[in-house]
């Protein structure tokens, strides 16, 4: 492991975004496992999982910096897939009752 | 070999980035009728009778991590230290390995336990959604390997940095749908 | 072709015994009203735009001396009008659609309704009246002015069940009970047949329902609820020995004898059916005859195993099974 | 490859070629012939139901007949002509000199055809699939469709389906990537437009359709339960997913389609497309709300008043985006010189027949008036209406329009005439009575039908309508018999269209450009008549050819390599297709050999030296 590359700013930030990676891991176990969050234990997992979600496509995938076709189109991929999930959970009568 | 694109972006990185979102529709598809059938077992064993969150926990935080050694990697070879490049590349790969080996591990426990893949609709659906993944997982640490043993014979330097990135971004999306898996499968049992 | 539409909307529905056009419930009368208004709106439509293409076609075409026309990028206005003409078409569209579909598309309304299981099987219908304590196949009987609640199931693969003149279609899933209702508004037999692809008889697996004044309808009862009656003559009991002795009684039950089978349809009142598997055969001794002779040819595919029988037997068990009515 | 001009001629050359025009004329070949086949299954079908109660055809293998023809129309036929148009028109309408990844182009061809083959290899074991196009579950599970029949239909579309992703992907690369410079999104030609989304269209729609044909390979080969209500399952689910993909699947036939009629309806009224931008949002409205009506192929399942009341609003939003597009075509004729050349016929005829099409699917958007319409003849009458009066004759003003380019030979117009009156006759006469049949309760795939129920006539008038559309080919083949023969020589721009392709000479040098244009607005070869007063030096009408800055000096020439690859790493897939039947060994044969097609391929130099 070289010297340079610790010091490079970019890899401070990589850095930066795995630890924060690894602690939202680490929070969502524990919330996981916490009895009196049962209640809003899925908003709360849901909110983790998206910025997880956010952190690696918008730092380690370079969606932050690349451009707005690159965007668009993993945007519309993503958007259309949760749309067809969420439409068939709903047609399956998974949220509510 | 290829002129300037109309987008400025290189045809092959373009390329992966539509892959991805095509790859969003299988995972949604495969992901939605986990979802759909959860809880519409009929026959035992059970998720919550054989899911073990602290082991998966382990290698995910394995699998997150060696999302952090593949943009060390491409970091390294766009500034062409190949050494530092050779190191990320082998742990990213080896990280993988390691998931894998952490997979293969839960797979063969669950058949023990007596839930092979026909067994019930848990079995079904799991296997085949993080088997899936597990496959995407494979062909990515085999990709990696031909790209590290490249750098080893000297072939790979910073003029192929567009190649290490390509690669890069199928992994972190591999690592992507591995948290939405780990929350949706493991945590909101 | 409008000439044809209306010569068909207006012929009498004797001639179109499965027509969806010619409505005798109010449940199908609804989706009947609904369609002739969408059906107005896309005539209008539909002569409109063939019209303005027919005028275009004919006075822009090219002719000798034509130099190259003004060239038009667009007009906002225009693309305003012809996104929001249709769309109000459609708007006028919906609201029926929307009232019609939270009227149909629910449980039956009516409480007091006339429940009806029926069950889907490759390919035949099996009806239940689980008040009544009957058991039919292929032919159901109900009451004039008086709401039916089907409970609709299948038995294997997916079926759709589909009596035009009454009501629309509702599947038949596995696993799963889905409900149709409607309420009959004149007496007479309507034809009906399964709309899901569901194998090789597919095309044959049709239905009847006869709706009776009630009081046909209470005699229909009385007599199909009861047991068989014992066959009178000798030539049917001579039958109802080999019908006892042979391998139809693992299929077909007969109530009041030993004949018990589940698999193929209950044969109790046979005799008083209108046809012969699932309406593909009038019910008279000579077409029983040929059924019982080679039921393959009849009805390519049915799962009714071929027993072989002597002419007398054929003969014997005709006797039989028209008895019981 | 060195640049001569020529193309390299003999087997070889077309097993390794990687040029798109190539890969378009084998396309097409090979869809054409599968439309011929899929067409006589339909002659067949339409015998047998001339009259009731006829015993022509058996029950099964009526069903194996319905099953093959819906299921190679849609992928055999539509599918790969569609793809044909897309490679022979899209590079040269961008001005590229070919696909963004040639050899994967290539590829996408050979398990498309290898696909088509296996499918068809199940004719003469006689062992065809017979669950219908859409193989609903719980009817094509092993315990009812014990033979491997089904197996022929998941193992086909899932091979053939790569290549559809493939072919996708690539498309959205090139026309995202290759276009020529100053070819900017919003002067892209329409046809390239509709590539454009339905590439996208195929990304996303392919995946789900994937996952369901996965499940369903498994349900029948190991054990599992994924459709099977008995396990809990619930068989409405592969309902959903073939859907999913289903309905995007129908606007991946048509949109192509509307792409070409929106480039021949301007170059034979000698007007411009009017209102260009509203045409193109209309086509991306109409992909992206294709995926959000999946549910009105389902409205009798019994989903509830809510999910019916949802999806059939949604579907009769499509209704409108699919209106401006008429409406747009019409004003574009309106106050112009119309020339009704064959294609422009084809195009004419399309704008026409796909209005009854629309008309009738707009009428079962309405989930309650849909009950009485769905699984009859009346949606039979509807697709093909819009199958046929949209997407074939797209396909046909298409391959009138372009096949002067493609070959350098004129089709002789009277026979193209002959063609399209017959073909028009023929839609009408075979489809119309069926709305009729359909609404006095005819359901579909019904190998016949009682006497007495009123539907005599009207299937005896689609049984000749039949026999007409059959008819109709002689001229067509004629007509290709006769340009092969003595075809007078088409010339750069025989249309005076005003599209890049028609630049260039016919057929085309197999480099395209000699110099990669420079594209400063919509309609480029028209742009004297657009605006006169831009007139440059040398502008000749019809002729005005977009040139290169004269300071630069001509950009280096670089074509792409043949390459074995592509057919090595199909034939690999081919095996494993074929492995899937139930050989395991032969699977992973074929696995190593998609492995060694792969790496060999990566590390084949894609691109051949430079050449002036």
């Amino acid at each position: 492991m070289s010297h340079s590359a610790e010091s490079h700013p970019s890899t401070r930030l990589y850095v930066a975004v795995a630890v924060i990676l690894a602690a939202l891991t680490a929070l969502e176990v524990m919330v996981f496992y916490i009895e009196a969050l049962a209640p809003v234990l899925i908003p709360i997992l849901l909110v983790m999982m998206a910025a997880k979600f956010a952190l690696v496509a918008m730092f380690f995938m370079h969606l932050k910096s690349d451009g707005p076709v690159l965007n668009a189109i993993f945007a519309w991929g993503a958007f259309i897939a949760t749309a067809i999930v969420v439409a068939l959970m709903a047609i399956y009568g998974k949220f509510g009752a | 070999m290829e002129g300037p694109t109309s987008t400025g972006i290189p045809n092959r990185k373009l390329a992966m980035w539509t892959f991805i979102g095509s790859e969003c529709m299988l995972f949604g598809t495969l992901i939605a009728t986990y979802m759909i059938y959860r809880g519409r077992n009929l026959v035992p064993p059970y998720p919550h009778d054989l899911l073990n969150i602290p082991f998966i926990t382990v290698t995910t935080f394995v699998l997150l991590m060696s999302s952090l050694m593949m943009v060390l990697a491409l970091a390294a070879v766009q500034r062409n230290d190949l050494r530092a490049t050779k190191l990320w590349l082998g742990l990213t790969a080896l990280f993988g390995l390691i998931f894998l080996g952490g997979q293969y591990y839960e797979f063969s426990h669950f058949v023990h336990e007596g839930l092979p893949l026909s067994r019930n609709l848990f079995s079904s659906t799991f296997f085949v959604l993080t088997g899936t993944h597990g496959a995407h997982v494979a062909g990515g640490v085999i990709w990696l390997s031909t790209l590290l043993v490249r750098t080893v014979q000297g072939k790979l330097d910073a003029r192929h940095a567009e190649t290490v990135e390509i690669a890069g971004l199928y992994w972190h999306f591999v690592d992507i749908v591995w948290i939405i898996l780990f929350t949706l499968i493991y945590l909101l049992v | 072709m409008l000439f044809l539409g209306v010569l068909i909307s207006q012929g009498c529905g004797g001639e179109y015994p499965q027509s969806a056009l010619h409505p005798s419930s109010d449940s199908a009368t609804i989706l009947d009203r609904l369609f002739d208004q969408i059906f107005w709106w896309a005539v209008g439509v539909f002569v409109v735009v063939e019209g303005i293409l027919v005028y275009v076609f004919v006075r822009f075409r090219e002719r000798p001396g034509d130099t190259r026309p003004k060239q038009v990028h667009g007009h906002l206005l225009l693309e305003v009008g012809w996104t929001l003409a249709p769309a109000l078409i459609l708007v006028a569209i919906a609201i029926p659609t929307i009232r019609a579909i939270f009227i149909i598309d629910r449980s039956t309304p009516d409480p007091e309704a006339l429940v009806v299981e029926v069950i889907g099987k490759q390919w035949w219908w099996e009806f239940r009246y689980p008040e009544l304590g009957i058991v039919t196949a292929n032919e159901a009987h109900v009451p004039l002015g008086r709401t039916v609640d089907l409970r609709l199931r299948s038995a294997d693969v997916l079926h759709s069940f589909w009596i035009p003149r009454l009501a629309g279609k509702r599947d038949l899933v596995p696993g799963i009970e889905n409900q149709l209702w409607f309420r009959p508004d004149s007496v007479g037999v309507y034809h009906g047949q399964c709309a899901e692809f569901c194998g090789t008889a597919h095309a044959l697996m049709g239905m009847r329902l006869i709706v009776d004044e009630p009081d046909d309808f209470e005699r229909w009862v009385r007599a199909n609820a009861a047991p068989a009656s014992t066959p009178g003559d000798a030539e049917a009991r001579a039958g109802q020995g080999v019908f006892m002795a042979n391998a139809c009684v693992s299929c077909h039950a007969v109530r009041g004898t030993q004949a018990t089978g589940q698999f193929g349809p209950d044969l109790t009142h046979f005799g008083s059916r209108l046809t012969i598997a699932s309406g593909v055969l009038e019910n008279t001794p000579a077409n029983l005859a040929r059924w019982l002779d080679s039921t393959q040819h009849v009805k390519p595919g049915n799962l009714m195993p071929e027993v072989e029988l002597s002419d007398a037997q054929v003969r014997q068990l005709v006797a039989y099974l028209g008895s019981l009515r | 490859m060195a640049m001569t001009g020529g193309y390299s001629t003999g087997i070889r050359s077309w097993l390794t070629t990687v040029d798109h025009k190539r890969i378009a004329i084998m396309y097409f070949v090979v869809g054409f012939v599968f439309l011929l086949i899929a067409g006589v299954e339909g002659q067949l079908i339409r015998l047998q139901l001339a009259a009731p109660e006829r015993s022509f055809l058996d029950p099964d293998l009526y069903n194996q007949l319905f099953t093959m023809h819906g299921t190679t129309m849609v992928f055999f036929a539509g599918m790969p002509l569609v793809v044909a148009f897309f490679n022979f028109v899209v590079p040269l309408q961008i001005g590229a000199r070919d696909v963004a990844f040639p050899r994967l182009n290539a590829f996408s061809f050979w398990v498309f055809l290898f696909g088509g083959l296996f499918l068809y290899s199940s004719v003469p074991l006689r062992v065809m699939p017979d669950g219908g196009w859409f193989a609903y579950m719980p009817l094509t599970n092993p315990e009812y469709s014990p033979g491997p029949g089904i197996d022929f239909y998941v193992l086909a579309l899932l091979i053939s389906g790569v290549g559809s992703i493939a072919g996708g992907l690539n498309f959205l690369v090139t026309i995202l990537n290759m276009r020529a410079p100053g070819m900017t999104f919003m002067r892209m030609p329409l046809f390239t437009w509709m590539a454009l989304i339905v590439s996208a269209l195929i990304l996303l729609a392919f995946p789900p359709f994937t996952v369901g044909l996965i499940f369903m390979l498994f349900d029948r080969s190991f054990g599992t339960h994924f459709f099977d209500a008995a396990a809990g399952a619930d068989p409405v689910l592969w309902q959903h997913l073939f859907w999913v993909f289903g309905h995007p699947e129908v606007y991946i036939l048509i949109l192509p389609a509307f792409g070409i009629v929106s480039d021949v309806i301007p170059t034979f009224s000698r007007k411009i497309l009017f209102g260009y931008p509203v045409v193109v949002f209309s086509g991306v409205l109409i992909a992206f709300l294709g995926f959000g009506v999946w549910v009105h192929h389902m409205f009798s399942v019994g989903l509830g008043p809510v999910v019916n009341a949802v999806f059939g609003g949604a579907t009769m939003l499509i209704a409108i985006p699919t209106g401006i597009k008429i409406f747009n075509w019409i004003a574009t004729m309106w106050g112009g010189r119309l020339r009704f050349r064959t294609a422009m016929l084809f195009a004419a005829g399309l704008v026409a027949t796909f209005t009854i099409g629309g008309l009738s699917g707009v009428m079962h958007s309405s989930p309650p008036a849909d009950l009485q319409q769905t699984d009859t003849y009346f949606v039979v009458a509807h697709f093909h209406y819009v199958l046929i009066g949209g997407t074939v004759f797209g396909l046909f003003c298409g391959f009138y329009y372009w096949f002067p380019k493609a070959t350098g030979r004129m089709l002789h117009e009277g026979l193209g005439k002959a063609h399209f009156w017959l073909s028009f006759l023929a839609l009408n006469v075979t489809f119309f009575p069926m709305h009729f049949s359909g609404l006095l309760g005819m359901p579909r795939r019904t190998y016949t039908y009682a006497e007495g129920l009123g539907l005599d006539v009207f299937n005896l008038i689609s049984t000749i309508g039949a026999f007409i559309f059959t008819l109709s080919f002689v001229p067509l083949v004629w007509n290709l018999w006769r340009t092969w023969r003595r075809g007078e020589a088409a010339g750069h721009n025989p249309w005076d269209a005003s599209t890049l392709e028609w630049t260039m000479a016919s057929p085309p040098p197999h480099y395209n450009f000699a110099e990669i244009p420079v594209v400063d607005r919509r309609d480029p070869l028209w742009h004297p008549y657009i605006e006169p007063e831009s007139r440059g030096e040398g502008d000749e009408p019809g002729g005005a050819v977009p040139r290169r800055q004269p300071e630069e000096p001509p950009a280096p020439v670089v074509m792409p390599n043949p390459s074995y690859w592509p057919l090595v790493l199909a034939v690999g897939m081919l095996l494993m297709t074929i492995g899937g039947l139930g050989s395991l060994g032969l699977t992973l044969f074929g696995l190593l050999v998609t492995a060694v097609g792969l790496f060999a391929w990566a590390f084949e130099p894609a691109f051949g030296d430079e050449a002036h």
